[in-house]
């Protein structure tokens, strides 16, 4: 790696860069460098701005202070349409798909867009956009054919969405990739392809920045880290010369080791089972029992059908064959609201748009579910008796504020998640659906939310944990099952197995569905 | 109430701004009893469905009551006549006045569960929904009428809650305030309130915590509807006779009340006070340009005018920088280590 | 770049079967055909008159100010808004444009008068557009308060005297026929030549939505304000762009409006701008943005006209006229929202 | 009565009609200089809006109103508060207003109504089928001038009336179409009887348009000056109206009289042309009913005579 004096040789570098939000100091003096071709991982705990500088170089974000160089030219801020022209191209954290869009035109529009400077009085070459999308849907892996090219993004799934937007960033010519945790809802084998991609995207000169949390792809993909901590750069260097343990370290300022945290062992009382549960082409067959006190965890690609079985458990999704029984009672879950009734919670996967309720009080997220038993004798909900169920929801869950009286947003992802959790502690459920609980967390919240999820086990709750993150099935599920295809192809015991047993089956499980 | 609301601190500066004005302008007369009451009396009409539109506003998902005047005129038409079938008007006016009290309510209970039962079980857009049955009811009020106002008459006891006063304050705006009163004490401190409120800012979230969307939406616009059978009691109390084209212009000032005193269209945030305070406002103005005898066009501009202003005074966050400089802001993050 | 395989792991999205239903809730605006079709054939049943040329000239012709209103209002339901103010803007302009041509240019020629409409309804749209971006609050609250102002405007400071005496042009333009016969009983039936812009502004709006860049833009900023923003998408120069085109067909409309009706009567106009975001809304257009297509804003129209203009034919008494017109938006709206299901 | 002040209210402010009572206004204002005599009148038509204003105006303390009332029935609690408060109230097209204390008619309703049926049986020969079209069914003075119009067609047993009482709104826009339609339904059509003052021009544009001008019959209310243009044409057979000017300042006139004190009999003169002889009867409610002679019927040949 060379590092010249001279400008120009860097693609893009930022120097003293700082970003107030009001009165958040998100970012405090950030100095940075970019070069071709390189793969730069930038790590941090929630919050610690990793999203917010790259919205400064995306421009979609003003600097308070700083400079911005790119290409050798100065800047004090950028558009996003100067930042695309010079071939800075995001995949951000929420994707930023148009919903409404097809494929088609969320892959392809921008190279048009850009080519005329932003300007938008002018004509649509609609061969072209096939062109360049098509090209590019390729290259991420997916097949460009009539009915995804011309489907809203709306319909497609979370999985599909992620590479759509990573073949929108690739489209145009890029020269500086960002991707903002862009594997967080893809499968092993699609990280794989991703991982081709940056390889091919850096042999053809383009730098990549990755945002993640996940530091096991880090490794792989080599390269560079950047960590930041509090809105600053406290480290920069080759990612080889780093163990997990020093990128914790200075992540967090303090140590966290890799554990097991399942403690405590199921109890004897079996408190729901299915038999023969299928709903409609999703999945089919699904035979298990779940014990008090017990933590499952299901995992598969994302078109397994694991996902469908969350929401059908839950009351989202119809089940149309088989049956459910809780407590061995048979039993039908026709709502949400009778999933609740009968003891089942569900914390969903999306946590801003099917969680929490982001503009209302920490208070009123966390007494949710419970508005109807705070009443009083004149009907109106206690507030004293609703605040203090509150704050010992605070307690439990380790949130790092003690104002429930906040807005649910000012919190960090970690913290929201914490939130949306503990709701349940209100109710005490028989049964808990965790799905995907830590995506998106940084790795100091997932040890307070594992601790959380173990303590819940400990009082009897049984637990299903739907998640790709092999490591927290392992250390916090007491077995695992396996899905494809819609069945489950294998249960596993969660202390005596590992990450590369569980892969295998999946994989070869898959390929032998699919014959 | 942790915060002072911005809203409410502007709403009150201007109340008080508009009431020095027109005293000052009007040598008096428009600060004297009689014209006070004589505003206070016309609040409620307009009042009761900007709060309906408020509560539709709420539950969120493009939630719009367009239909409240029309209901209040069908709730008064409605009712009289069937009122008017059982009881002598004469002769029975206690009897008369409160068969035709609960008649109103009741037709306008209806009415908006109908509109709620449609929104949420038929799944069709608030403002299509209302729209509908916006010309329903009015139709249904025209061929009860045949187009004719209904007289209804002035009953001791319905005079009364038209025209009478208690210590001075007009009897329907104290109805009106103590109707605000509870509605607002509901949306704060009931469970339905509560969920109502935060069905309006995420549906799905809503959803997700087992809340039932189809109770919610079903009881606001039913609400609303009661609220529109409310308007439509005080109208045929003042006036003595009720028709179906009475009101024809409440339909956006409702929804301009409602959006002055910082109700969100998209759902989720309203305040009953706030309503209220605006609907005075819309009043105080209104009464003093009809003082100043200023050409009642100027009113259009006026209204346009304010509300303007009031986005931009929002927009420019200048409540809040006003706020700042009274309380110490909390720092969210200041807690975070 | 080299072309990779498809990677055999990739999940396809499924596809959707080819159901009338699936073909349905992609293309809303085949289910506003229907109803348009299904009303049709009821209403010919009912009084075969219906079928008549003289009434289908006298429903287009009927439909050209609501159509060139609605399209304005598609446009801004695509981008995500609500206008209530473009029948303000139609009033004010029509009415300013009047006195001005009377008063100080009477020997205006059409063409002249109707460009200076379509920019002055621009330049009031573009107002709006503007205020909509910098108040960042939705489209509905701004135009409450634009129509409030623009009215007042036009009526307190412009004038209320209704304009009678057109100058010449005007009224010929208003008269001038593209077609005309006669019907049985000896009436002259003509489509007048005004009509001609209805159509024209679908195709104009058809082109600008599918074939330019704007539309795009305007779709990306229905489907999500903020994300376009950060994609690129110039969002005041959307906003601005939106609301100055439905501005300017509104200008159009108005001026329309005049010549057909021989006077400038500064009192019509406002009051139907309910109705035709409701032809909008039947013709498939989202109230919350994003989506909606030009032919199904056409259906739209024509839905309302028909059902506005054969209730007489029907034999529908003056009384009941609105509750068959209220169940019908229901009615329409209920199927819809099933349809779409 | 030095200072006093008396209001006049019109149903709408900005339209023609009320535009010439507002010059009948400004003549009386001239004339008494002493007093403060204004007109006002919502911006919109919508009966809630000009009660308001009428509400305010009391508690300003005006001393006397004239109100051409939106619709009678709705301001009757208002007009009694006004006058137990000790308003003078005065009114104008509202034979029906119970709480008033003079309501002053330019003609007698029916009267007029059958009148305006004279003509247009006179033009149709008496035969063929007509129409009738109102502001809105609840206008009472519309349905009772069409109301006599059909007791007067009766007496031509050829004469046969179809789809009666369409609303207008007073829109001509809206008439127009609706008089189209009409002439599809019914190709044989010979006759309509209008009501609204805009109703004339939609349903003469129609028939203009239709080639028709002179076949069919058009009687109306209407003023002369917009409906000119098809009187010329034969679109408009006549046009039936009064004079607001003359109204508006005969309300006035009688305001001011109760405000000296003064009393409304019989047979006297209100010192304005079409009202110098007027009849006084018991009203519908406590007060008097004061019935001018103002009715015009103009055709081509006559409206050239009355330039408003
Ligand atoms: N729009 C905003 N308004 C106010 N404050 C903001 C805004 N965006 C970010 N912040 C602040 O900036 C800080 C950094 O946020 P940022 O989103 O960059 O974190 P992050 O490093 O991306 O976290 P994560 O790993 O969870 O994605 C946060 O603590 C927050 O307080
Ligand atoms: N509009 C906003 N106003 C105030 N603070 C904000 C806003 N948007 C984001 N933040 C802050 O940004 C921080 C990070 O937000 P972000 O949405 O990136 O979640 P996160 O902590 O990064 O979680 P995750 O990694 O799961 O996305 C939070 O602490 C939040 O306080
Ligand atoms: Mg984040
Ligand atoms: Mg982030």
């Amino acid at each position: 790696m060379s590092q010249l004096p001279s400008l120009s040789t860097h693609l893009l570098e930022l120097r003293g860069i700082h970003k107030r939000f009001g009165g958040v100091h998100a970012l405090r003096g950030v100095d940075m460098v970019i070069d071709p071709g390189e793969a730069y991982h930038l790590l941090g705990e929630n919050g610690c701005g990793k999203s917010t500088v790259i919205k400064i170089i995306s421009g979609v974000h003003a600097p308070s202070e700083g400079e911005i160089i790119l290409d050798g030219k100065s800047y004090g801020q950028l558009s996003p349409i100067q930042a695309l022209e010079a071939g800075v191209e995001t995949v951000y954290q929420d994707l930023s798909l148009l919903p409404n869009l097809t494929v088609e035109e969320n892959v392809a529009l921008g190279q048009q867009l850009v080519s005329g400077k932003g300007s938008l009085l002018r004509p649509l070459d609609k061969k072209l956009l096939k062109e360049t999308a098509r090209e590019a849907i390729l290259n991420v892996g997916l097949v460009p054919d009539k009915a995804l090219m011309s489907s809203p993004t709306a319909d497609l799934p979370l999985a599909v969405r992620q590479r759509v937007a990573i073949a929108r960033a690739i489209a145009c010519k890029a020269r500086l990739v960002i991707m903002d945790e862009p594997t967080t809802s893809l499968t092993r084998k699609e990280v794989d392809a991703l991982i081709e991609l940056v390889a091919k995207l850096r042999a053809q000169d383009v730098a990549v920045l990755f945002v993640t949390h996940k530091l096991e792809e880090s490794y792989r993909i080599g390269g560079q880290v950047i960590v930041f901590r509090d809105g600053q750069c406290v480290a920069q260097g080759n990612i080889a010369d780093y163990s997990r343990a020093d990128l914790s370290h200075l992540m967090t300022g303090r140590e966290i080791e890799s554990q097991r945290y399942r403690t405590g062992t199921p109890q004897t009382k079996e408190m729901l089972r299915l038999s023969n549960a299928g709903s409609g082409d999703a999945f089919y067959d699904i035979s298990f029992s779940l014990k008090m006190g017990e933590i499952l965890g299901i995992t598969g690609l994302s078109d397994s059908g694991r996902n469908e079985l969350a929401l059908a458990m839950t009351g989202h999704l119809e089940l149309t064959h088989g049956q459910i029984e809780i407590e061995d009672q048979a039993t039908q879950i026709a709502s949400p609201a009778s999933a609740i009734k009968q003891g089942i919670g569900y914390v969903p996967e999306d946590r801003l748009s099917e969680g929490l309720f982001i503009d209302k009080s920490i208070y009123e997220n966390e007494v949710t579910l419970i508005f109807d038993d705070l009443l009083n004798r004149f009907g109106m909900i206690d507030a004293k008796k609703g605040r203090e169920a509150a704050r010992n929801i605070s307690e439990h869950m380790t949130l790092n504020t003690s104002d429930i009286d906040l807005p649910v947003g000012a919190l960090s992802g970690g913290n929201q998640q914490r939130v949306l959790i503990g709701r349940w502690l209100s109710i005490e459920p028989k049964i808990l659906v965790l799905h995907g609980p830590t995506v998106g967390v940084d790795v100091g919240s997932k040890d307070s939310i594992y601790r959380a999820v173990q303590a819940m086990a400990e009082r009897g709750i049984s637990l299903i944990i739907v998640s790709d993150d092999l490591p927290e099935l392992l250390q916090n599920c007491d077995r695992i099952l396996v899905m494809n295809r819609g069945r489950v192809v294998d249960e596993l015991d969660a202390a005596t197995t590992n990450e590369e047993r569980i892969y295998n089956s999946m994989l070869a499980s898959y390929q032998e569905v699919a014959e | 109430m942790r915060k002072p609301d911005g809203n409410l601190v502007l709403l009150v500066m201007l109340i008080v701004i508009l009431l020095i004005t027109g005293g000052i302008m009007s040598g008096g007369t428009y600060l004297s009893l009689f014209n006070i009451q004589s505003m206070g009396s016309q609040v409620p009409e307009i009042g009761f469905l900007a709060i309906g539109v408020m509560l539709a506003m709420c539950a969120g998902d493009g939630g719009i009551d367009l239909s409240g005047i029309a209901m209040a005129n069908m709730a008064g038409v409605a009712s009289g006549l069937f009122a008017m079938s059982i009881f002598p008007v004469a002769e029975a006016p206690i009897l008369f006045t409160v068969t035709f009290a609960v008649g109103c309510m009741v037709v306008g209970l209806i009415g908006g569960a109908l509109n709620g039962l449609i929104i949420s079980r038929l799944g069709i857009t608030p403002i299509l929904c209302t729209l509908g049955t916006q010309m329903l009811f009015t139709g249904i009020t025209v061929v009860l009428s045949s187009g004719r106002a209904v007289r209804i008459g002035s009953p001791e006891p319905l005079y009364e809650i038209g025209n009478g006063y208690f210590y001075d304050i007009p009897i329907s705006f104290l109805m009106f305030i103590a109707v605000a009163l509870v509605l607002g004490v509901v949306l704060r401190y009931t469970p339905y309130g509560v969920k109502l409120m935060m069905t309006g800012a995420n549906p799905k979230a809503a959803e997700f915590s087992g809340f039932s969307r189809f109770r919610i939406v079903t009881v606001t616009y039913a609400l609303s509807g009661l609220l529109a059978g409310l308007a439509g009691l005080i109208i045929a109390a003042r006036n003595v006779n009720v028709k179906w084209d009475y009101g024809t212009t409440y339909l956006l000032i409702a929804i301009l009340v409602a959006v002055m005193a910082g109700v969100k269209p998209d759902g989720g945030h309203g305040r009953v006070i706030n309503v209220v305070l605006s609907a005075i406002i819309l009043q105080l103005l209104s009464s003093l340009l009809n003082f100043i005898g200023l050409s009642n066009f100027v009113r259009d501009l006026a209204w346009g005018a304010l509300l303007l202003c009031f986005l931009f005074v929002n927009r420019l966050a200048l409540v809040d920088y006003f706020n700042t400089l009274l309380s110490s802001r909390r720092d969210p993050h200041a807690s975070k280590t | 770049m080299v072309q990779e395989l498809p990677n055999p792991a990739a999940p396809l999205p499924e596809r959707k079967p080819r159901s009338i239903g699936a073909l349905f809730r992609r293309r809303p605006e085949l289910v506003s055909l229907s109803i348009l079709i299904a009303i049709c054939v009821i209403i010919a049943t009912a009084n075969p008159t219906f079928l008549q040329a003289s009434s289908l000239v006298d429903m287009a012709r009927a439909s050209v100010v609501t159509g060139l209103f609605a399209l304005g209002v598609f446009a801004i339901l695509a981008v995500g808004g609500i206008d209530v103010s473009f029948t303000a803007i139609a009033a004010l302009t029509m009415y300013s444009l009047t006195l001005f041509v009377i008063n100080i240019y009477p020997t205006a020629p059409v063409a002249l008068i109707i460009c200076i409409a379509i920019v002055g309804g621009a330049i009031l749209g573009a107002l709006n557009g503007r205020l909509v971006h910098t108040l960042q609050v939705p489209s509905l609250i701004v135009t409450i308060g634009t129509q409030y102002l623009f009215r007042g405007v036009l009526l307190a400071f412009v004038g209320t005297v209704w304009l009678m005496e057109l100058p010449p042009q005007m009224v010929d333009f208003g008269k001038a026929s593209l077609l005309h016969f006669d019907s049985a009983n000896g009436a002259t039936v003509s489509l007048p030549l005004y009509f001609l812009f209805f159509p024209a502004a679908a195709v104009l709006t058809w082109v600008m939505f599918n074939k330019t860049m704007m539309g795009r833009a305007i779709f990306a900023t229905g489907g999500n304000a903020d994300i376009a923003a950060r994609l690129g998408y110039n969002q005041r120069l959307v906003h601005t762009f939106v609301f100055a085109f439905t501005g300017a067909l509104a200008g159009l409309a108005g001026i329309i409006h005049v010549c057909a009706n021989r006077m400038a009567n500064p009192f019509d106009l406002v009051g139907t701008e309910i109705e035709v975001i409701a032809a909008v809304v039947l013709g498939g257009a989202r109230i919350t943005g994003g989506t909606g297509s030009v032919f199904g804003t056409v259906t739209g129209v024509l839905l309302i006209t028909v059902v506005n203009n054969s209730l007489v034919l029907v034999g529908i008494p003056s009384t009941w006229q609105r509750v068959v017109g209220g169940l019908f938006i229901l009615l329409a709206a209920a199927f819809f929202v099933k349809r779409q299901k | 009565q030095e200072g006093k002040s008396i209001t006049t209210v019109v149903k709408i402010s900005g339209i023609p009609w009320f535009d010439r009572m507002h010059t009948g206004v400004k003549k009386f204002a001239e004339a008494n200089p002493d007093m403060d005599i204004k007109q006002v009148g919502p911006a919109t038509a919508d009966s809630a809006q000009q009660l308001q204003i009428i509400q305010d105006l009391i508690a300003k303390g005006t001393d006397a109103l004239a109100i051409v009332p939106m619709d009678p029935a709705i301001i009757e609690g208002l007009l009694k508060r006004a006058m137990d408060r000790g308003t003078i109230v005065v009114t104008h097209e509202a034979d029906n207003q119970k709480n008033t204390m003079v309501d002053v008619e330019a003609f007698d309703n029916s009267a007029y109504g059958a009148a305006m049926n004279v003509r247009l049986a006179e033009c149709m020969g008496g035969k063929g089928k007509w129409t009738t079209f109102v502001g809105s069914l609840g206008s009472r003075t519309h349905m009772q001038w069409v109301g006599a119009g059909e007791e007067n067609a009766k007496k031509h047993p050829e004469m046969v009336l179809v789809d009666p009482n369409n609303e207008s709104f007073d829109d001509a826009n809206g008439t127009y179409e609706k008089a189209k339609e009409i002439l599809r339904k019914h190709p044989d059509l010979k006759g309509f009887q209008t009501s609204a003052g805009n109703d004339v021009l939609g349903v003469g544009r129609a028939i203009e348009e239709a080639g028709l001008a002179g076949k069919i019959c058009l009687v109306g209310t209407g003023l002369p000056n917009p409906s000119a243009a098809y009187l010329d044409s034969g679109a408009i057979t006549a046009i039936g109206f009064w004079d607001p000017q003359k109204a508006g300042m005969a309300m006035n006139s009688v305001a001011k009289t109760l405000l000296a004190g003064g009393k409304i009999v019989d047979g006297m003169d209100l010192g304005v042309e079409g009202y110098e002889k007027v009849t006084v009867t018991k009203g519908a409610g406590d007060g008097l009913l004061v019935v001018g002679n103002g009715m015009v019927l103009a055709d081509k040949d006559t409206y050239k005579e009355y330039l408003f």
